[in-house]
């Protein structure tokens, strides 16, 4: 055994609290070291050269560098080695950057914890065993889940590179949260106008397969080989029927359903088409509305279908699709109004939401795009916006900044003094976030130009009085408590995650932080990955985030798969379970306890019952190892003895 | 012994890779200071704990073993860590019966984004174990 | 008396199995053995007393054919823990069941007799009369039976086919059962651990109490003798005998039906069952479930609740 | 010195101390319901009323013993260059065995003829074998199991020992049998035995009668070829559990495993007791194991101590009757009565060798 040491000053990081010259002498004791230096930068290109040269030179067999995390540059000095012409799986990292030098000045200690951990990479390196990759198949389907801005995105950039793509939506209709938007900032487009032609192009496309309506049931598999059990809910009107013509709605006898669509700004009726520009532009009834299920008697719908779509006996359908890779886009949900107490949120009907205002403001809306005060439907002259309402307050659970709530404040001020030339916009805030190209520029024409009143101060209560709302706030410049007599008050509540993100997550086997937005495998490097691979991200399910952003990853991801299946094989990940069937008896614990079922039954043909491992199926976390009595299965470059090879080199009596 | 390592007790530490192991990391980028006593191995999964490696460092020459993995319900590997929640209790209510003090075997969960609340586990265990004493002769 | 009912159900069932697995005399009057049946004269061996303290449960998952065992009410559970487990298959087994009120550890009976050749052995209801070279002594079962019949929750067994006669009812309080891990853990962290390195130390690793267990059932290729995977030496140290006893409870954790027989087999007398006693007594806490009485219970260590009532996170 | 000699009782303790005056002292030791070979130290209680659990083998023979450790070293400016350095430790101090049984003392005279009387002598065993006197109690009567008497030994019976001590009224009548087992009388506590040696006579023959001879025909060869039929083992020994108690509970089991320890840059080489009853005993590297099933294996321990030693060591017998195996065993496996009914299959048809309905299953 003939083990190469490199200890790696990263500059002054590690060298500044951390004698590596005294760790390289140490390890050059170490039994089975035949070479050991310190470099200042091992991870740069003459930094991987000293190690492909002392390969050459000492005809080294295994490589331990002493650096950073191996997280970090695992996979940077294994494709060295293997330039080198070693097995990458004979490498091992120390880190005795983030784990010793960062976090203590006491040189002597941090000296003393890196030969330490020198010591433990030796030891375990010295049992590293060389793995070899298999390759497998790759299905090149893509599933986009979610029909928002960026899942359309993605799904339309897969698909015009060729791929087939399979996109779930949980709604009636694509479109998402911006196909609710009146006008989108800075530009102050029609928000469908330019939304609308996308959603065309995506449910004339081909190569996409549109499963609206439905929602993700299960997910087995692995990168390349998804099996997705889709559960198509009945919308109670056959589809293939149903022309859109809207009759049934117009018939319905219940006026009083829950606008989805609309966030409740108006109610609508127990079938609905959810706004004219849907796609697919079908009917759904809302079973928790519609007379027909709530007493079992009404039939008008049916009655009026041209088609004779309506079928009240649906049932969910589940149908499964074969997929390669995932592009998660589930979108946000917003903060529940009733939680703003203090503002007297969902207690008094003239303090609505941003996206309630919205729905006013849009001609296709519940008024026509008249803004009116759902209270006596009067149209309001004084209008109060309140930024980040729960945004920005750790007592709500809720400390982060909403991204875009200023931006769309900023906008619906200025539609206001169109929609009401006479009228008076308010708006406390506290920071104006307005960073994008032409964002802050838009800002400051809705204070000049149509002459909102920008207060700088937080909203401490909201009551009526009269037929008014007394919004009660502080003016920090001025210095003094304000008081404005509002019409109407519009709340920019929080971006939260959306509902059923965390379900959603644990299906995909994906971690989500405390908020229930996605982890992405690197916060700056790599935005659009996960953890899994296999599964990316798109949009505000990831965290909130503008349009440009959204549609900016939604195209990321596409690009991300496209590269995936630029292969024809994909490369099995060798670090996974093997089962010696000399020594397992057959009593499968390994079996039941597999997270991913990788493990399944098998008779040898002396009749012997024994385990065996779905190599790709097998994710690599070692749960069978940690089960099985006789240690007959081993989740190969984290076996028992190289671990315990690591505790030995620690625990000398 | 050289009197460095006398200061020093040996606390074993075994992070799963995706979460403990980066949450230490961060905690490291945010320069969160910690006492040196602790060596981590590196595991994929806390669920590839298994209890004899507790009972293995403790018995040959360990001061003290943390374990720590993700969070219940965010384990990569989903059920990893809800295997490795049942062992490691069963092993900290066994453990004071056969005369080890169960002060000195710790597990927790920390997510890759906690840095400082590894700092904080890391300070505190290292400081019960101190309180313990060293648990061989050296 | 059910030893004649015995043979005659050994007899009844024998032409449909393979074999038939029971007891018959031992070399001296204070032991019996297994006898495997296989013709009907050999029926006429068995023996029914309370010597018959072996479990023979444990023969079942080597066995390739259909067999039937004769099993007393804690050896029924073995089956039941195999049942859950999927170690055997539960048509290929004829159970024999035999309600047992207390059967005798000849460990206790030679050292009450002081280690005497024992001359002849009988027994009356409730206690056993010891013939030896210095007279007759006669003791109540209750006083010379194992640990586990002292507080036996189970006489009759859980599951049978045929019984040799009425099924009884344990009159012994559920709390007697971990009566002594719960004096144990009176004692002080020091003292338990004096107790256990002490008793622990006189361990010669001949495996016996890992080979009687029924539940081990990957005994051939044991971790304890391995180089791969190398979790112990061959040293005989008292830190490589620590590890061999924890290894053996460990993989029993929820899974030790308590049926004695470490304890039983060890020729040092270690109580090498402490252990695996307390680990059922925080199963029972935790997961409130004991190992081999419900055939669809799935043992605690193999499966998992993502919100587990009873395991709250430590604090330091 | 007188060869006879006599010990009261409450001597006892302060005459084992005397003993351990130069040498180490093996005692049969009462640890809760065990006894215990082990170093005698103040404070440990010797029990003589019964054979120990454990024979005292283990003193001159131990289950686990460093046959040399090693060290790497090396420096730090010539990585590459690497030395060992070994070390070996076969003087061992003089040792006494005190409170073994005949079956023990002969025991040792079992392994020495594979140990010692060899030109491929074990350099450890025969060094503590030399610096070791054996002072051994004869019994006052057989225990369970017991059948010395069957294999050419006997409760009084003085081959191995250098001193042998008979319980007679109060006290111990010691004869000397060796030269090393001469010095032991010299201690002042032995005063003159002479007067003892008629009711020592008395007390042992007394013994000896007590015990059972499993094989009353006599040492007759054991038949070849039920020996050698798979059949008949696989019927004698279904109930074995092919654990390791026997052969670690026997005065005369010798075979040993040995395997290299190494911990970062020290090792060592470590011989322990290995049992033919384990399915690793004959694990070969390739994977093929020559003896896979326990009655395979059970055929092994009968056949080395009854068939193969025998015929190696002209007719001597590897074991001494002790009885360990037989009171010891999980399941009461009786070897003397397997190889009673092997030396003589006609004279006592056992029920378990009568033929199985249909071929091995």
């Amino acid at each position: 055994m003939r083990v190469g040491v490199f200890i790696c000053h990263c500059g002054s990081n590690i060298a500044g609290t951390v004698d590596v010259a005294k760790v390289a002498e140490e390890a050059r004791k170490m039994p089975g070291v035949a070479y050991a230096t310190a470099y200042m930068y091992t991870c740069s290109e003459p930094g991987q050269k000293e190690i492909t040269d002392a390969i050459e030179r000492d005809k080294l067999d295994r490589i331990v560098v002493a650096a950073c995390s191996p997280r970090m540059h695992e996979n940077t000095f294994r494709r060295t080695i293997m330039k080198a012409g070693l097995n990458r799986y004979f490498f091992e990292q120390a880190n005795i950057r983030e784990h010793v030098s960062w976090i203590g000045l006491d040189k002597e200690l941090n000296t003393q914890k890196a030969i330490e951990e020198v010591r433990m990479a030796v030891a375990k390196v010295m049992k590293n065993k060389p793995l070899f990759s298999s390759s497998f198949k790759i299905n090149k389907r893509v599933l986009v889940i979610g029909g928002g801005v960026a899942g359309m995105q993605a799904a339309l950039d897969c698909a015009d590179g060729g791929l087939e793509v399979v996109m779930v939506e949980k709604s009636p209709s694509i479109g998402g949260m911006m196909a609710r938007l009146d006008k989108t900032f800075p530009t102050v487009d029609c928000s469908i106008c330019i939304l609308g032609p996308k959603m065309v192009d995506v449910a004339q496309h081909d190569l996409i397969k549109l499963h609206a309506y439905s929602e993700i049931a299960e997910i087995k598999g692995y990168v390349g080989n998804y099996q997705i059990k889709i559960k198509k809910k009945p919308p109670y009107v056959d589809w293939t029927k149903c022309t859109g013509c809207g009759l049934c709605m117009e018939k319905c006898p219940t006026k009083n359903a829950y606008d989805h669509f609309n966030f409740g700004a108006a109610p609508t009726r127990a079938i609905n088409i959810p706004f004219p520009q849907a796609i697919p532009k079908k009917a759904t009834i809302d079973p928790n509305h519609c007379r027909q299920f709530v007493k079992g008697k009404c039939g008008v719908c049916a009655k009026v279908c041209p088609t004779g779509a309506i079928n009240y006996e649906m049932q969910d359908e589940f149908i499964t699709e074969e997929v390669g890779a995932i592009i998660t886009a589930t979108g946000y949900g917003l903060m529940d109004i009733e939680r703003l107490t203090e503002y007297g949120g969902g207690r008094y009907p003239d303090v609505i939401t941003g996206i309630q205002y919205e729905r006013f403001l849009n001609a296709s809306g519940p008024t026509s795009g008249h803004i009116i005060r759902p209270s006596d439907h009067e149209e309001p002259k004084t209008i109060v916006f309140v930024a980040c309402a729960g945004s920005r307050d750790k007592s709500l659970g809720v400390p982060y900044c909403s991204n875009f709530c200023c931006m769309y404040i900023a906008k619906q001020a200025i539609l206001t003094k169109d929609h009401i030339p006479d009228s008076q916009s308010y708006v406390f805030y506290m920071d104006v976030r307005s960073p994008g190209k032409g964002y802050d520029e838009f800002t400051r024409r809705a204070q000049e130009e149509y002459g909102a009143k920008y207060i700088r101060g937080r909203v401490s209560r909201i009551y009526p009085k009269g037929k008014k709302m007394v919004v009660k706030g502080a003016d920090t410049l001025l210095g003094t408590q304000v008081e404005i007599e509002a019409d109407l008050v519009v709340l920019g509540t929080a971006v939260v995650s959306a509902p059923g993100a965390a379900q959603m997550a644990e299906k995909l086997h994906i971690s989500y932080d405390t908020f229930g937005f996605y982890v992405e495998s690197h916060p700056k490097l790599r935005p659009v990955e996960t953890n899994t691979s296999g599964v990316f991200l798109a949009g505000a399910c990831q965290g909130p985030k503008d349009i440009p952003a959204s549609v900016g990853q939604g195209s990321a991801a596409a690009a991300k798969v496209l590269s995936l299946f630029s292969k024809d094989m994909l490369e099995s990940d060798p670090a996974i379970a093997q089962v010696n069937q000399n020594t397992c008896v057959g009593c499968l614990k390994c079996l039941k306890t597999c997270p991913f079922q990788a493990i399944v039954e098998d008779i040898l043909r002396s009749g012997k019952k024994v385990a065996k491992v779905i190599e790709t199926v097998c994710a690599g976390c070692g749960v069978c190892t940690s089960t099985c009595p006789c240690g007959a299965i081993q989740l190969q470059h984290f076996t028992d003895n190289q671990l315990l090879a690591e505790v030995n080199a620690i625990c000398q009596k | 012994m050289s009197e460095v390592a006398a200061k020093e007790l040996r606390i074993v530490g075994f992070l799963c890779n995706w979460c403990s192991y980066g949450g230490a990391d961060t905690a490291g980028v945010g320069r969160f200071k910690q006492p040196t006593d602790l060596r981590i191995i590196r595991v994929p999964c806390s669920g590839r704990v298994d209890p004899m490696f507790v009972v293995r460092a403790l018995i040959t020459g360990a001061d003290g073993v943390l374990v720590s993995g993700c969070h219940p319900r965010d384990c990569h590997y989903t059920d990893g860590n809800f295997y490795a929640r049942r062992r490691l209790e069963m092993l900290k209510r066994l453990l004071p019966f056969l005369g080890i003090d169960d002060k000195r075997f710790h597990y927790t969960w920390v997510s890759a984004s906690e840095g400082a609340k590894w700092q904080q586990v890391v300070t505190d265990f290292t400081k019960q174990v101190h309180a313990l004493g060293p648990m061989h002769q050296k | 008396m059910s030893t004649q009912k015995l043979k005659e159900i050994i007899k009844q069932v024998l032409p449909d199995v393979e074999t038939v697995i029971c007891w018959q005399d031992g070399f001296d009057k204070l032991n019996v053995t297994p006898i495997f049946i296989t013709s009907p004269e050999q029926a006429d061996k068995v023996v029914w007393n309370p010597l018959c303290a072996q479990n023979l449960a444990s023969y079942l998952p080597s066995q390739k054919k259909k067999v039937a065992v004769a099993v007393k009410g804690c050896d029924s559970r073995t089956i039941v823990q195999y049942m859950q487990e999927g170690l055997i298959d539960r048509d290929n087994v004829v159970i024999i069941g035999i309600p047992c009120k207390g059967v005798v550890s000849k460990k206790k009976v030679q050292k009450a007799i002081g280690n005497e050749p024992v001359e002849d052995v009988t027994f009356t209801d409730g206690s056993v009369k010891v013939k030896t070279p210095s007279g007759e002594k006669t003791f109540a079962i209750a006083d010379v039976c194992p640990g586990k019949c002292a507080s036996c929750q189970y006489p009759t067994p859980i599951v049978y086919d045929h019984l040799t006669s009425e099924a009884i009812k344990s009159d012994k309080p559920a709390e007697s059962v971990y009566a002594d891990v719960a004096e144990l853990e009176g004692k002080t962290l020091e003292e338990r651990k004096a107790y256990f390195l002490g008793q622990f130390d006189k361990c010669i690793r001949c495996y016996a109490c890992r080979n009687a267990c029924p539940m081990c059932v990957c005994q051939d290729s044991c971790i304890a003798e391995t180089r791969e995977p190398h979790w112990i030496t061959q040293k005989l140290s008292l830190d490589e005998k620590l590890m061999f006893h924890m290894i053996h409870s460990l993989h029993l954790a929820g899974r030790c039906v308590e049926c004695g027989e470490c304890e039983r087999v060890c020729p040092m007398e270690i109580p090498v069952a402490k252990l695996k006693k307390k680990i059922n007594k925080e199963m029972r806490d935790l997961f409130d479930y004991t190992p081999g009485v419900n055939p669809e219970d799935k043992p605690p260590m193999y499966t998992f609740n993502v919100d587990e009532a009873k395991i709250k996170e430590h604090k330091l | 010195m007188a060869e006879k000699g006599y010990l009261p009782k409450e001597k006892i303790k302060e005459f084992v101390e005397a003993l351990g005056k130069d040498a180490t002292v093996f005692a049969p030791c009462l640890e809760g319901d065990t006894i215990v070979f082990r170093e005698y130290a103040a404070g440990k209680e010797i029990s003589l009323d019964r054979p120990a659990n454990t024979p005292p083998k283990g003193a001159i023979y131990p289950q686990c013993e460093t046959l040399l450790s090693f060290e790497f070293k090396k420096e730090a400016d010539s990585p590459q260059k690497m030395d060992v350095e070994l070390k070996v430790n076969t003087d061992f101090p003089k040792a006494v065995v005190f409170g073994g049984r005949p079956c023990d003392a002969r025991g040792f005279t079992v392994i020495d003829r594979v140990f010692v009387n060899t030109d491929t002598a074990d350099p450890y065993y025969k060094k503590r074998r030399e610096n070791t006197t054996i002072v051994t109690k004869c019994c006052n009567g057989p225990v369970a199991g017991c059948f010395c008497v069957g294999v050419g030994g006997g409760p009084a019976v003085t081959e191995g020992s250098d001193v042998v001590m008979t319980e007679v009224d109060g006290g111990y009548y010691l004869e000397a049998v060796t030269d090393k087992g001469k010095a032991v009388m010299s201690l002042p506590m032995i005063q003159d035995g002479a007067s003892y040696e008629a009711k020592a006579k008395q007390a042992n023959e007394k013994a000896t009668a007590a015990v059972r001879n499993p094989f009353p025909a006599g040492a007759d060869k054991i038949s070849g070829d039920l020996f050698d039929s798979g059949d008949f083992w696989g019927r004698v020994i279904d109930k074995c559990l092919s654990c390791g108690a026997c052969t670690f509970l026997c005065p005369t089991c010798y075979c040993f495993n040995i395997t290299d320890e190494q911990a970062i840059t020290t090792g060592e080489r470590i011989r322990s007791w290995d049992s033919c009853m384990f399915q690793h005993f004959t694990l070969e590297t390739s994977g093929h194991n020559p003896r896979p099933v326990k009655h395979k294996r059970f055929r092994n321990r009968v056949g080395h101590k009854f068939y193969y030693y025998p015929e190696k060591y002209d007719g001597a017998i590897a074991c001494t009757g002790c009885g360990r195996c037989i009171r010891y065993c999980p399941v009461s496996v009786d070897i003397s009565e397997i190889v009673g009914y092997l030396r003589d299959p006609k004279a006592d048809p056992k029920e378990w060798a009568a033929e199985k309905k249909d071929a091995k299953n």
